[in-house]
């Protein structure tokens, strides 16, 4: 995918999960599921967040986890935790009480506002494929500040201009319901091929950003939308050596996720 | 009570049957009674239908689904809730499709007798189209701008029996779990009756020199049964962890559906109930799963002198 | 940080300050450096306003007053509350009537940053013709009958500040309470900003040995303030018991303008901080509240081996 | 006030308690405040009702206390209790969420519909006397499938026809308002003059029983309603030696309440 000879030697899940650490950059609170959110999460605290508190949907708040959790309700998550609470507690106070700075998502489809879909490739009624449905990711969206999604998959078929179900509303969407979220919704889409910004309520994700030896218009060609593009697009910085061993090294040494 | 007992008593054909545990301290056992039993026409309430669910439906006891996650962990797919929602194959299922905190609000509301539980979810979402239970409420306070506010709202979920796994309890049912707690005891309270299956058993001395680790107290539990490593795929903090392995085998398992009937004949039909179940798999499996010690340091409950 | 830092960091005139803890853990020290401190036109928030409560009104720092019983506990009553509320002596005092579940689910609606809460509470009292925060919402379904159904709601309260006493905490504020447990953590997460006051800070390995335990997390907690002995008369399980001499003494000190006058000059304004309010106390006395030992018994947070 | 030489040596915190607590025979869960419904219901669980967990409004359930508890929150009653719950747990789950059977109640002023008033004597917004408030006392009314309230003081002040302020309403006046509250409100009153008793909405208190030497026209004379009495009105059997041993022995061998 990246051909630039900066980054031949850097897997796909690390890329994602270098640049989707540095955009975490002095928060306090991330949302995070397992996988590529939890390196990201793990290498931010290592780098550019050393006070970064990782809550997991699971009720697990400041985990100190010996290994690299497999799920994310791993054991090694709640040995040495600072706190684990019930799930009303952990969605009602903490999620829907509006301490979380940045929340982790992932989707099968978005679309140019930030709107996911998890539920259904197809109809809702008879669909060509069930995908898992929401899980939590609805009232990750409505309640975090901002959300992160990472995509290893960057193809028309799965940034699209009209998403198969809308499972997981963007805030424009609520607020043409009259509702009023609390965050902005998604501010970051990080891709293989660049990352995609957004503003806030009103704003459509706009590329601002490609990885060293992609173009313009590779992205535009891969987005199922016309994609708005920032004036100045920048060039992703690769990977640096101190980033991958940490991540190597330290936070992922079994290679759980870094396949 | 016998698991067997407490199937038998409390889930009839045509129930509604909630089954919790958030990944950690799933009720697999019970389920696996529930196929042997061989109930049908259940309606299932689950936050994450994940294994015991794909068992259940494939085994025939399930016609309806009330979940916000339907998929194996994040180890794959569940292939046999997938060809009942995508084909009608063997039959269709009905499927309530709610968001995890959608979920727990409606066990909220339940437990407290409530006609709905108001929730900052939903708002823009496709699911209020396909899902009756969402709906709205103008709250009586005007909102933040001084306008009326609306909020989605559900209603609450009240099963004739929820079932979960803890790690103890005394005779009486005074259930203590540890680690993730999930929604259990919210589970348990909005349920008309409760059947509480534990790793074991404990002295009443045990359960009452930590009182507030007693997240369901007996007056809300209607049998207590004692069944060892009943979690299984699943983990129990302190006894035995997570089997990751069938996690990831169970998407090719249930992808087959010759497999999966096979699966099911060997060890649900095939084992006269969980004991049986256990020792199949072997002390040497059992070793593979076995966890260390980290043990809480103790809280002084103590009263006054004298 | 110290209690002095503390409330003058984070508790202004004008303020609503939620104070809570019931029977257990009342963070009386914090009441009382509010007095030394001088802040006036307080909105307090607390369940029980207790004798606490009645301290702050005879120092001038409370205009308004949000609880669901106003008594001293079942020791007596209240002098100055009594004075302000039936003579508006030496002056008024505006106070919204709740009951107790009407203050927990004002929490819970301030906790989940929700518009109201339900609850079933209230039809045919009259409390909602003196208290316009009881209001009623129609259910968008169907009551048992059929028929539409109505249920009250309560106004989320979301304070200032909340402070909280609890046993332990680590540094950076993790919250572990045991024994009653109350309505605090709900507390804590409604408010804007929170004050965590414990017995004793301490090291993170204690709390992390038990993450069930950590009543509040530290995202949620803005100060920590170590101040030993801080709940008193109320009691602190496993550290010192309930000061009920000083219960039953209150109603004469408080029923006697002077008398009550007096005390605050003597403990209050007259001690330094709550470290020379101990000492003045003394040993001997703090002897008589001691308390045995009754330690829980430990669980295994024990994760897979290797 | 009983003047019976039967019971001339029991006081009337005994009498009451003793009264009490036969009406708990066979129920399952009370929920209780400190003072005479803690001796009704100790006494109960060593009698008649051995089954009987007694729930405190702390969140204190099954507790087994080594010392007679002062107040609903004494340590003796968290140590060696079979489970401490939070408030919003106990009040949302346990109480309104319908399991407790009986719920224990006291009151300023009572009228004959079982209402309750403990907020004020006098005008709420410029009060005579201004009483502690509800407590949970509406949630118990609200939500037990029934209530006994035990009253020391038997005379047309407290038994009045029409509340100061009714702080908490039994089920008539809710179902007037158009709701459903679970239970039938006050089914037993119990006084020194003896015991009123009503048999679930829309019917009134009604003198069921009077204590030895007490008459009818004494406890109509100090009931302050035109007090309904039944056809056959029952003497109360005088506390027993074995009640009156256990009472002074075990249940409250310091006297605390036993004044």
């Amino acid at each position: 995918m990246t051909d630039s000879t900066t980054t031949t030697d850097v897997t796909s899940s690390e890329l994602l999960a270098v640049v989707a650490s540095r955009e975490l950059a002095a928060r306090r609170t991330v949302f995070a599921g397992i996988g590529l959110p939890t390196l990201a999460a793990s290498l931010a605290h290592l780098t550019v967040a050393p006070q970064l508190e990782i809550v997991y949907e699971s009720g697990v708040c400041g985990a100190h986890p010996s290994h690299l959790p497999e799920t994310i309700a791993d054991a090694v998550l709640i040995t040495g935790a600072e706190a684990v609470l019930s799930m009303p507690a952990l969605f009602g106070y903490v999620l829907q009480g509006g301490h979380i700075d940045v929340g982790f998502l992932g989707a099968a489809q978005i679309d140019k506002w930030g709107n996911l879909n998890t539920s259904v490739i197809g109809d809702w009624d008879a669909p060509k494929v069930r995908l898992p449905g929401s899980g939590g990711a609805i009232e990750v969206m409505a309640n975090s500040r901002e959300v992160f999604v990472v995509m290893r998959r960057h193809d028309p078929r799965s940034f699209t201009e009209k998403l198969d179900f809308c499972t997981t509303p963007g805030p424009d969407r609520a607020v043409e319901e009259g509702l009023r979220p609390l965050g902005t919704g998604v501010t970051r889409v990080i891709t293989e091929l660049g990352i995609l910004a957004r503003a806030g309520v009103g704003e459509e994700l706009t590329l601002v950003a490609v990885h060293p030896g992609v173009t313009v218009d590779q992205v535009r060609e891969n987005t199922g939308w016309d994609l708005a593009v920032a004036d100045t697009v920048e060039t992703v910085r690769p990977p640096g050596a101190d980033e991958l061993r940490l991540l190597r090294e330290d936070v992922d040494p079994d290679r759980v996720y870094l396949r | 009570m016998t698991m067997r007992e407490a199937v038998s008593s409390f889930v009839h054909d045509g129930d509604t049957v909630s089954l919790e545990g958030f990944t950690h301290l799933i009720p697999t056992a019970a389920g696996h009674e529930i196929i042997r039993q061989g109930r049908r026409g259940l309606t299932v309430v689950r936050m994450t239908a994940d294994i015991v669910v794909d068992q259940m439906l494939a085994a025939g006891c399930v016609s309806r689904l009330v979940s916000s996650f339907v998929g194996n962990s994040s180890a794959g797919s569940l292939g046999e809730l997938r060809r009942r929602v995508e084909k009608a194959d063997p039959e269709p299922l009905i499927f309530e499709e709610y968001s995890h905190y959608g979920m727990i609000c409606r066990y909220l509301a339940g437990a407290q007798r409530l006609p709905f539980y108001p929730l900052r979810s939903y708002g823009g979402s496709d699911l209020p189209s396909v899902n009756d239970g969402l709906r709205k409420v103008t709250s009586p306070f005007p909102g933040p701008d001084g306008e009326p506010e609306q909020v989605y709202v559900v209603p609450p979920v009240n099963p004739d029996v929820t079932i979960i796994h803890a790690q103890r309890a005394d005779r009486s049912g005074n259930t203590q779990i540890w680690g993730l707690t999930g929604v259990q005891a919210e589970a348990v309270y909005a349920a008309d009756k409760a059947v509480v299956v534990v790793e074991e058993i404990v002295e009443d001395e045990v359960v009452r020199s930590d009182p507030n680790r007693t997240v369901i107290p007996s007056h809300a539990v209607d049998a207590v049964v004692a069944c060892p490593r009943g979690a299984h795929p699943s983990f129990a903090q302190g006894y035995y962890d997570r089997d990751n392995a069938f996690y990831r085998a169970w998407s090719g398992i249930s992808k087959d559906p010759d497999r999966l009937r096979d699966w099911l004949k060997e060890w649900v039909y095939g084992t006269a109930d969980h004991a049986e179940y256990v020792s199949k798999l072997g002390e040497e499996f059992w070793d593979s799963l076995a966890v260390g010690e980290a043990m809480s340091l103790p809280v002084n409950y103590g009263r006054r002198l004298g």
